[in-house]
């Protein structure tokens, strides 16, 4: 009846205004993450490097010329690694050569930093096809499905090898991640944490298709087609 | 030095601040001419055009068409002039991206004053000059 | 019945996937304009103060310790103004005073640094009802969206004055923005940009109603209601 639908709204609505207000958290706490990094890295160092700026004019009438030039020198690298810094909370934000440059040059970047990071497992990329650019929001929902996958690999599949490839045709895009590691059970939904729920929604909201497979002892294959517009 | 040896330059960078601080050590040294500055890769082109210039310092990151795109226009319309990149950037990527598109160098915003002068000079007299904090990863 | 129950959970299930593709791709404008805001900012900024340390050696070999005292001056007012930007994006990104006072204050706070800035136009304040604290992730909603509809008067009113009012009652908050500045045409759909949108969007998710009324040369009224939980 009437009053039960009533009621269903308001159910819905307080419902509906929950998530919301999660949405807006998810949103805020990325922001509160990055505002406190900022603040510990970059800012703390600044405050420091105007600090010792200041004392530059001390040290040149204790000690004179060279020692003042040396005390700047140190400020410099200070300065540089401020910039190291910020560098990184960038690219952890957004790699810029995504918007840039576009998908590939960016996982190779990322995949070669992944591999500088550790000898084992050894990385592999290959692109099959031409280099074409996607739309940005695709481009980046590509590559957080790379780096998801991968980053899965690495933390669970102690694996030998992890391979990426990408295969790029005028109508569809393939992801692969496969990995030599010690696999998983796919059937065990409990497994599912948010990296693979993501990967998952992501996919889906590109009408796409998420294959996984995985078994004990066997590795895992990953592998994802994304229909691109005709247009 | 006489007037016609000198190496012209043009800069470009939407960050003014930077850009006054590199006029400054350009200006100082007596081979070097800063001849116009703009700020994206349309004042690039339109410069380039009106000044002729030997070398154009170019920052990647800018509103409107950027550093990337304005290689590619700036090494099509005059071949003669050497792109000289000046970006934030340290990923390798950028630097073989731009290499291939046909820029003479990068330097990371991050040099002293003597990489600065090298590179102009490199580059002017035809070479390839590369920032030594990038060269390894490549 | 049982079906409906099931037809129920299948909406349910798309909607808050609908949702969280929202969160997704929130995210990643957001972080985007971050890494932006950050290498427009902070990294130029430190390799501005980078290059004018090179220029004190310069200036000392050509003219002296003198100059190249005046010269470190202007280092540090570089090094201080890059402190000054990163505050400022701290700020932008998490206004600690939200957490620690409230809405109200953070909006007094911001609305005195606005006036601060410029003569024109005239930022008036006003709370009806009596102040109470309210979760965390509301508050911080509600006080981006004065924020983006305040920056948006500013930015293309030409208003003579901009009035923030807040009505704080039992069941709902009331944000009302208003400018007598030269308004827009909101049927152009066309015209409306991430800011417009973004608070629509953020409305909606806390089940709230928002009002423009805006036309050429009568100004823009923004009127936001957002209902309160009675828990
Ligand atoms: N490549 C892989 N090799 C082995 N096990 C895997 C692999 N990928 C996923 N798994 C298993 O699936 C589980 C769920 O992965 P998922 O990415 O959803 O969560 P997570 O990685 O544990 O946490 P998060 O991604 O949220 O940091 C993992 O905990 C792991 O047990
Ligand atoms: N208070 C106002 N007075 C006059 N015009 C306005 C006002 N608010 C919005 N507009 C018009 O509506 C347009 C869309 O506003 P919106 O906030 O969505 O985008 P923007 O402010 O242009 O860009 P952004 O918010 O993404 O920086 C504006 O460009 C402007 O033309
Ligand atoms: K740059
Ligand atoms: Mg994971
Ligand atoms: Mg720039
Ligand atoms: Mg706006």
């Amino acid at each position: 009846g009437d009053l039960q639908e009533v009621g269903d709204m308001v159910e819905d609505a307080r419902e509906k205004q929950a998530f919301g207000l999660k949405i807006i958290q998810a949103q805020e706490e990325e922001r509160r993450r990055v505002a406190r990094e900022i603040h510990d890295g970059p800012a703390q160092l600044l405050a420091n490097v105007l600090l010792r700026s200041e004392i530059i004019g001390r040290v040149y009438d204790d000690q004179g010329v060279d020692a003042a030039f040396a005390e700047l020198q140190d400020v410099r690298s200070a300065i540089k690694s401020s910039l190291t810094e910020v560098r990184r909370i960038i690219y952890d934000l957004r790699p810029m050569a995504l918007d840039d440059l576009g998908l590939i040059p960016t996982l190779r970047k990322y995949l070669d930093g992944v591999a500088e990071q550790q000898s084992e497992p050894e990385i592999r990329f290959a692109l099959h096809g031409n280099e074409y650019r996607m739309v940005a929001n695709l481009e980046v929902a590509l590559f957080r499905l790379v780096q998801e996958a991968v980053q899965n690999a690495l933390k669970h599949a102690e694996a030998e090898q992890i391979s990426v490839k990408v295969e790029m045709r005028s109508t569809q895009i393939t992801l692969m991640i496969h990995d030599d590691g010690k696999g998983f059970d796919t059937d065990e939904s409990s497994t599912f944490g948010f990296g693979l729920m993501g990967m998952k929604e992501r996919v889906n909201m590109l009408n796409g298709e998420l294959k996984i497979e995985a078994a004990k002892a066997k590795g895992t294959k990953i592998s994802i087609i994304v229909p691109l517009d005709a247009d | 030095m006489a007037e016609q040896e000198k190496i012209k330059l043009v800069l470009i960078d939407d960050h003014k601040l930077f850009r006054e601080g590199v006029k400054r050590i350009l200006d100082m040294e007596k081979e070097f001419e800063v001849v116009a500055e703009g700020e994206d890769g349309d004042e690039a082109t339109q410069l380039v055009s009106q000044y002729q210039p030997n070398v154009v310092l170019l920052d990647i990151n800018m509103p409107g068409v950027n550093g990337v795109e304005a290689t590619r226009n700036l090494v099509t319309q005059f071949p003669e002039v050497k792109v000289l990149i000046l970006s934030i950037h340290d990923d390798e990527s950028y630097v073989t991206h731009v290499l291939k598109t046909g820029a003479a160098g990068y330097l990371l915003k991050e040099m002293d004053a003597d990489a600065l002068i090298e590179a102009v000079k490199v580059v002017g007299s035809g070479g390839a000059y590369i920032h030594p904090k990038v060269t390894h990863n490549l």
